[in-house]
């Protein structure tokens, strides 16, 4: 009986390979190679269109002087921990709600649900029309009689983010309660008898038990809230357009303004690459940890 | 002392009724196996009795006390559950405290009652380990020491090794039984694995259905199952059925089986009247047949080996009886193959009689 | 599960129906219904329907609810009002004199510069971007995830991760690159390049969901198709397709959602023949010419979320299965 | 041939006016495809500008007046467009000149300038000051001193929207009223940082201060709301460029009787020579690239400058066009043109990111009273003394 | 004639190597059985012969092919996996079929083959059905019914059973072992039951850690483990171990089993020389152990009842002999119960010997 050697290795799993061209390029070319391309023409002080005149870390210095990128940072990180937190603890609140066999199930969470349906533009201008202090909340309460009750959170400075806020967990809550929920029914029912015979409020339950067993549905809506925080822009145009003055502005619009609007790319570039770097810190070695490295775990 | 008593219960799960107007007294200190089929009901009856559904109607008491709208908790139950419900990312210790803590148990009588438990069930090298870290064996150990560390009166236990290797079932097996010895607690075990029921219980109760259709020692069952379901149900390898026709009366009364092969009933204890004529099936297992290659004095009956089932200490040996199939247990020393011509004696006295018609033991 | 059904096939006259039929009642232990009944609590656990929990419960979620459709019915009641009645009304009033006038407005007249046709123009173009898009997007996440999932390969594992960070770059930093690969290959401008646009930016999330959901079918099946002899795309088409309804579901409205509602792509990588509802949209709410006309504006705002709304509507509850399906597995 | 020709106008009296050049256009056998992108400048130019480094370009595009599409010409992706300007004599016929010279690159001519936009006005609605028992002011000193009467009236005295380039504009106003346009064009064009950070200029940031308290109460977002505020009598007045003017005539209403308006806010009048202008993308099509040649004649000729103007509520740019239809307010600025009072706008003199930084720092200005008229001018200045 | 081959396998997963060099040769129409404990690389041995798992070293030969870098297709071979792996959204005819379509085999043919296995395997009346409306022993039998119409030389089975209850587990037992007397192909088959091990194989695989402990037939096996671990992992209730030591030589040898107690090894057929002195464990099965109540004449020692776990056919009696705890298996109708002193009688031909140090039998 004949021994033979082992074949070439490349052409295993060929088929697969050619289906994950696309996924490679993409992130090989789009992905790397932009970021690349961006990281590079952040040195330069290209204007309205790239060019190779590198000028070495003056954008950075510009863009750490600059108010408004402190300001944008500020927000995200403000708006970036409230919507976490919050998404998270009203999406779960909701989700263990709904998740005690209560009637209309399907009603309440399609009402949950359905903002995600619409877009960011569209989800700022309605919370900008019920904030407006003109004609929405403020008016309405005034209306009623109490004259000197002030609601106008898009139109002070000090609050303005929050008024974003809340049009933004509007907005994402639902999707994150259904993962919720999702978790929630895969808990295994015996857990639940355990802790009734236990004697285990069941507030106790799923503060220690439940919750640290869906560890997976909590990682996967981070990851979606989170993605979404960084990249938030449209309902800030849509809700303030960065106002009053420059106390709603967010990283994604500095950059935004940067490129197009003072036609300044290489300043674009840099604070993109700022953020980039953020979440570069932050994400590579949770995402290896995570998805890489480690065989299928199933 | 009657420690669980069950008066009438019924549940319904919307319109479909799971349990009948169930009743079921267990004394203090028993071990009672609930023993049934899948979806018969054991688990449903079991989380009645430990409050976790509530009933449709009737009573449970435990240890003489009304219980029947009173909270799990309150009941003086511990319970392990088949996927034993550790909770997971909890050491083995924080396991056995929560619900301790939770009810306000002092720290040291805390301490105490797990250094007792761990100590009967040999868990104390486990005690900072997680549940994930555990082998099965383990894991379904400190499910039983989160029952025992309650200090309470009743157990339940809901299939708890039904996803465990038979080896290491049948070595927590015994484990439970020294258990039950030493702590002479009162135990109700669901289990649908009748060795398991065989070899824990007191008493078993088989159910089908949600209803109870014998209640007695496992010996009695066994040896006297009360109709064909509970005699099919119980043994492995099960009973041998034949039907066949009752021919003659008082002690000529024999079983016709067919082709010629009939099996004399002297010997049978038979619970009633055998009539002539009456359409039974004739039941028997295969370690109270005994198959020779020489005719007996005794009286038997021609067949021919199919297929031979080495298991270790014995063998089972499939025969063709006229239009019957049927298995004999037979030590491994015994040589037969495949077409031997063999005789088969019967063992009368662990023989079973059913009616044919209302399957009921005669 | 299937003892009962084992004692059936059995070549037996024992009949398992017969035995629970002939059964019943014969040996549950001694006693009569009611007779041995004593005093206590018996019965049902008595629970009214206005418990304080169910006050609580159902509360909590009517409030809730409220705060949620309180933006909808903003807009839809103020879609429904005429001018005069919205500079003096409060916005939470209803319409005193329904109007349909701005939902025709906003369909069809509303101007922006010299074109007065509204919405209805970007509605087709919205289509003939949406269809395509979802499409490949769908296909060739679908293909990735079913690739990192069942035929892993080396430095599979590395350029999904790299995907999943690029999920979390902001758009904005990837347009100018993106406008020159485009230009480079010739596709800037047309629906193709926007079709890839769409795609390379659903991929992250799609692909993350198709992988977690394969990678949760049992192996086995696998296994077992390539005993049978299939090959990749046999295995893909014949077995994991079938089996994936779910997560193409939760795929399919993730992507309807996030194309339908995209502006910046369908205005950055088209021409305005060929701009999609969004951007038709953004016009009429920019354009104000003199007062706002805010019926308008909500009635055009509705009309443009009305498709993902109503894919939503329909298939809210697999999506919640299939997001189960897809997440679960971090 | 049809041409794609894309721009921001999309209010009420823009769109009236680009009706125009289309209708025109149209006449010539071509047609304008209409590509309005609505918002601002700030939405539509970059997808103008992905558009034409994308490889494909539209038709022909607006762009304000000045250094905003400078790479562009100098990338060599946008026409040249010299012969047609020598055939069609633009050089004698554009006033002022130095119109021209913002399209001009190493003496090509690359853009087609339609229109005259001045900022320097003030918008006060008549009716306000006559309920409040006052005079309908004559300068800003005036209207100063008149705000807290109205204000007693509940009225907001300065209307203004909050976009930047809003705030912005406002300070610019202020500072060639208030310092003149000597101090303007050194500060603005010879980025003269001393002077921006001098006492000469500080009483500019006081007026802006000023002008500051007086818009605490106008809570709208975009400039036509604004204005609009003013047609309503909810404010008594704005400073806005000239095409404000179009809204108060979709309004109905009539320079002089409804509304008045203060060229220069009634002290320093001058004009900013900025405007829109119209580049024309390079294409390889020969049947577009005659369009464009049309296109661009046609924006010149005198009848569409004066057709679009009066519907826009700009000045032509020509100095050879009849204007007889042009209402008060565009003649006092048509006096004014002839004058030869003319100032050249930020767009020219500085880049677009420096421009920038100044809309920033005054809409943080506008919008956080805590920064005091010091602060700002010094900030100010360290921005001029950035700019390049 | 050699049917399956396997030489100098070696297989890691990154660094963990879970088969190491092992070989192994099957004839053609053997049933070998694959057994050992879960984890030890059973299944994964089985997948490597599949051509599942891409080898890391060594060579596959199959019908005398060297088919080590043949795709699953080409090796002629047929699986049934633990959990059915069925296509659940294809009837039970298309799951039969689909591996045949796909090699193009014509229709008349795969009706044929369909035909035939259905037939075999009496699953005519489900073709039409899908997978989830089959009971466990219905999927299990189309499962094997895949491979079947395959028509392949070699059949790989993992775990098959395993999923099923112990009843039905007892009769599709049966049926496979029938079902390769019928059919004659060779086939591999992984589980960690032994009783199944025992049944269905013509030699048994005992593999520990990726390393092959003993291959032999059933009763070899059985009765002769070559070490201590595939002593106690064959056998349910699993051999009584007793450590202890060599006294004396020759015929003369004894076990000192401590506290004065001691057995002599006359008749004990020792593989080589049992040392004066050594450590060893003296092995011997429950069913090898008599218990009576009277001494006997042979050589017997006293020992008392700790535990009886009756089980049916027989009980199994726990017993404390001196230090130490062993099991006894006994007919039912010995009556013993918790506490009597018993005389425990050993049966030297079948008790095995192992060095305490190396493990191995002596
Ligand atoms: N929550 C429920 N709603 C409706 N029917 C139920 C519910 N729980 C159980 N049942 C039904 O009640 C019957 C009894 O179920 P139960 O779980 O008690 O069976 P079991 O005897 O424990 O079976 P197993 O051995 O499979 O655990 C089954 O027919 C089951 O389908
Ligand atoms: N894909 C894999 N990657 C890494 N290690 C693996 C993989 N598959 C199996 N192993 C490891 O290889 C060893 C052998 O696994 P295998 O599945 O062959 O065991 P088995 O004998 O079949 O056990 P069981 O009886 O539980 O099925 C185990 O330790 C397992 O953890
Ligand atoms: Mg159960
Ligand atoms: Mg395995």
């Amino acid at each position: 009986m004949a021994v033979t050697a082992r074949p070439a290795r490349w052409h295993r799993n060929l088929s697969a390979k050619i289906a994950a061209i696309p996924m490679i390029a993409t992130a090989l070319v789009v992905f790397v190679g932009g970021t690349a391309w961006t990281v590079l023409y952040s040195f330069t002080n290209s204007k309205l269109l790239p060019r190779q005149k590198f000028v070495g870390l003056d954008q950075y210095e510009r863009l750490w002087g600059s108010a408004k990128w402190i300001i944008s940072i500020q927000n995200l990180a403000i708006y970036g921990a409230f919507s976490l937190v919050f998404a998270l603890v009203v999406g779960f609140l909701l989700a263990a709600l709904l998740d005690q066999k209560i009637r209309f199930e399907d009603t309440f969470r399609t009402i949950f649900l359905y903002p995600f349906a619409l877009s960011f533009i569209v989800t700022g201008l309605a919370w900008q029309w019920i904030l407006n202090p003109d004609f929405g909340v403020q008016a309405v309460v005034r209306g009623m009689g109490f004259e000197s009750f002030t609601f106008d959170p898009l139109y002070n400075p000090d609050i303005v983010i929050y008024g974003v806020l809340i049009a933004g967990l509007w907005h994402e809550t639902g999707l994150i309660m259904c993962l919720m929920l999702a978790g929630l029914r895969g808990i295994d029912e015996d857990i639940w008898k355990a802790a009734r015979v236990d004697g285990i409020p069941v507030w106790k339950t799923y503060l220690f038990i439940v919750i640290p067993m869906m560890r997976g549905i909590f990682v996967t809506a981070v990851v979606l809230i989170a993605s979404g925080i960084i990249k938030v822009y449209d309902l800030i145009v849509a809700q303030t357009g960065g106002g009053p003055g420059i106390s709603s502005e967010v990283p994604a619009k500095y950059v935004y303004d940067a490129m197009f609007l003072s036609q300044n790319l290489g300043q674009g570039f840099a604070a993109s690459t700022m953020m980039l770097l953020s979440v570069i810190i932050v994400v590579v070695p949770w995402a290896y940890l995570e998805f890489g490295g480690k065989a299928r775990r199933v | 002392m009657t420690s669980v008593s069950v008066r009438d219960l019924t549940l319904k799960f919307g319109s479909l009724e799971v349990l009948r107007t169930l009743n079921l007294d267990i004394s203090e200190g028993e071990f009672l196996v609930l023993l049934g089929p899948s979806g018969c009901g054991k688990s449903t009856l079991l989380n009645c009795i430990a409050g976790l559904l509530d009933i449709s109607d009737g009573q449970i008491f435990i240890s003489g006390k009304n219980v029947t709208w009173e909270e799990p908790k309150d009941r003086g139950i511990g319970m392990v559950f088949q996927s034993y419900a550790l909770y997971p990312q909890m050491t083995v210790e924080k396991n056995l405290s929560f619900g301790l803590q939770i009810a306000g148990v002092p720290k040291d009588e805390i301490a105490r009652r797990i250094a007792r438990a761990s100590e009967i069930l040999q868990i104390q090298p486990l005690l900072k380990r997680k549940p994930s870290q555990l082998s099965g064996g383990q894991r379904q150990r400190v499910a039983i020491g989160r029952a025992l560390v309650r200090d309470v009166d009743v157990f339940l236990f809901d299939e708890p090794l039904s996803n465990l290797d038979a080896k290491l079932r049948a070595e927590l097996r015994v484990e439970l039984k020294r258990l039950h010895q030493n702590l002479k607690n009162t135990m109700i075990y669901v289990t649908h694995d009748q060795i398991e029921a065989l070899t824990l219980a007191d008493r078993i109760a088989v159910m089908k259905g949600g209803i109870i259709q014998q209640l007695d020692e496992p010996l009695t069952i066994y040896n006297r199952p009360v109709n064909l379901f509970v005699a099919g149900f119980i043994g492995s390898p099960s009973m041998n059925f034949l039907p066949g026709r009752i021919i003659g009366t008082g002690d000529q009364a024999r079983v016709d089986l067919g082709q010629g092969l009939s099996v004399p009933l002297a010997g049978y204890e038979a619970g009633g009247p055998v009539g002539d004529g009456l359409d039974v099936v004739f039941g028997v297992r295969p370690e109270h047949l005994t198959v020779t290659r020489e005719p007996t004095s005794g009286p038997s009956l021609p067949a021919v080996v199919e297929l031979v089932e080495p298991m270790g200490a014995d063998s089972l040996v499939w025969l063709r009886l006229g239009p019957h199939a049927m298995s004999v247990r037979t030590e491994s020393t015994v040589k037969l193959l495949p077409g031997d011509a063999v005789n088969v004696t019967f063992d009368l006295h662990h023989a079973s009689l059913f009616d044919a018609s209302t399957e009921e033991r005669i | 599960m299937s003892d009962t059904i084992i004692i059936k096939e059995k070549p037996l006259t024992y009949s398992a129906a017969q035995a629970a039929r002939d059964m019943s009642g014969t040996a549950t232990p001694a006693g009569e219904k009611g007779s041995r009944v004593s005093e206590g609590p018996s019965g049902s656990k008595p629970e009214k329907t206005l418990s304080r929990r169910n006050i609580i419960l159902y509360g909590t979620l009517i409030v809730v609810a409220l705060y949620y459709l309180l933006p909808l019915y903003v807009m839809v009641v103020t879609s429904m009002k005429g001018m005069p009645e919205i500079r003096l009304g409060n916005i939470f009033a209803p319409p005193m004199e329904v109007t349909f006038e701005p939902w025709v407005k906003a369909w069809s007249e509303a101007c922006t510069g010299l074109n007065c046709d509204g919405l209805s123009r970007g509605f087709l173009n919205s289509v003939q971007i949406l269809v395509p898009s979802v499409i490949l997007s769908i296909i060739i996440a679908s293909v990735n995830g079913y690739a990192l999932a069942n035929w892993k390969f080396k430095g599979g594992e590395l350029f999904f991760t790299i995907l999943i960070v690029g999920a979390f770059i902001p758009y904005q930093v990837m347009i100018y690159p993106i406008v020159i690969m485009l230009r480079e290959i010739g596709l800037y401008g047309s629906l193709t390049g926007l079709v890839i646009v769409h795609t390379i930016f659903g991929m992250p999330i799609l692909t993350l969901l198709f992988r977690n959901y394969f990678a949760s079918m049992p192996e086995e099946l696998f296994k077992a198709a390539r005993v049978d002899g299939a090959g990749f795309w046999q295995i893909y088409f014949r077995i994991m397709l079938p089996m994936s309804l779910p997560i193409f579901v939760v795929a399919i409205i993730l992507q309807v959602t996030g194309i339908w509602n995209d502006f910046l792509f369908g205005v950055i990588f088209t021409k305005p023949d060929l701009y999609p509802m969004t951007v038709q949209l953004n016009n009429i709410v920019n354009s104000t010419q003199g007062v706002i006309e805010y019926n308008v504006n909500m009635a055009a705002t509705i009309l443009t979320g009305l498709v993902p709304l109503s894919v939503y509507f329909v298939s809210g509850k697999l999506f919640v299965r299939g997001i189960a399906a897809g997440a679960v597995k971090g | 041939t049809d041409l794609e020709v894309t721009h921001w106008w999309t209010s009420g009296g823009e769109a009236a006016a680009v009706a125009e050049f289309a209708k025109a256009f149209d006449a010539t056998g071509n047609h304008w495809v209409d590509g309005a992108i609505a918002g601002s400048g700030g939405t539509a130019r970059p997808i103008m500008i992905s558009r034409i480094t994308g490889g494909d370009p539209m038709g022909a595009t607006q762009f304000n007046h000045g250094r905003q599409a400078e790479e562009l010409v100098e990338a060599g992706l946008m026409r040249d467009l010299t012969d047609i300007a020598e055939a069609g004599k633009w050089r004698e016929v554009v006033n002022p000149p130095s119109l021209l010279d913002s399209c001009t690159l190493d003496g090509k001519i690359y853009c087609v300038p339609v229109n005259i936009h001045s900022q320097q006005w003030l918008w006060l609605n008549n009716d306000v000051f006559k309920k409040a028992g006052l005079e309908v002011p004559k300068d800003w000193n005036e209207f100063v001193a008149a705000a807290p009467k109205l204000e007693e009236a509940g009225i907001v005295p300065l209307a203004m929207g909050q976009q930047p380039w809003q705030t912005s504009l406002a300070f610019q106003v202020l500072l060639v009223a208030v310092a003149g346009p000597d101090i303007y064009n050194k500060v603005y064009g010879d980025k003269d940082a001393e002077l921006a950070g001098s006492d000469a200029l500080a009483p500019v940031f006081e007026a802006a201060a000023r002008a500051r308290d007086m818009s605490k109460k106008s809570n709208v977002q975009s400039w036509n709301d604004a204005t609009n505020m003013v047609i309503t009598g909810k404010a008594a007045g704005q400073i806005m460029g000239d095409w404000a003017q179009g809204e108060f005539q979709m309004a109905g209403q009539t320079a002089g009787k409804e509304y008045s308006c203060l060229p220069g806010l009634g002290m320093n009048e001058v004009i900013q020579t900025g405007g829109d202008a119209f580049y024309f993308p390079k294409v390889d099509d020969a049947a577009i690239t005659e369009a464009q040649g049309v296109l661009a004649n046609v924006m010149m000729a005198p009848d569409t400058q004066v057709a679009f103007n009066l519907k826009k509520g700009s000045l032509p740019v020509r100095g050879d066009v009849d204007l007889t239809a042009a209402n008060d307010c565009m003649r006092k600025g048509l006096d004014i043109l002839a004058k030869g009072n003319v100032i050249a706008t930020p767009d020219q003199l500085m880049s677009a990111d420096s421009v920038t930084q100044i809309n920033d720092l005054f809409v943080e200005f506008f919008n956080d009273p805590s920064i005091t008229a010091k602060d700002v001018q010094t900030r100010f200045a360290a921005i001029v003394a950035d700019a390049e």
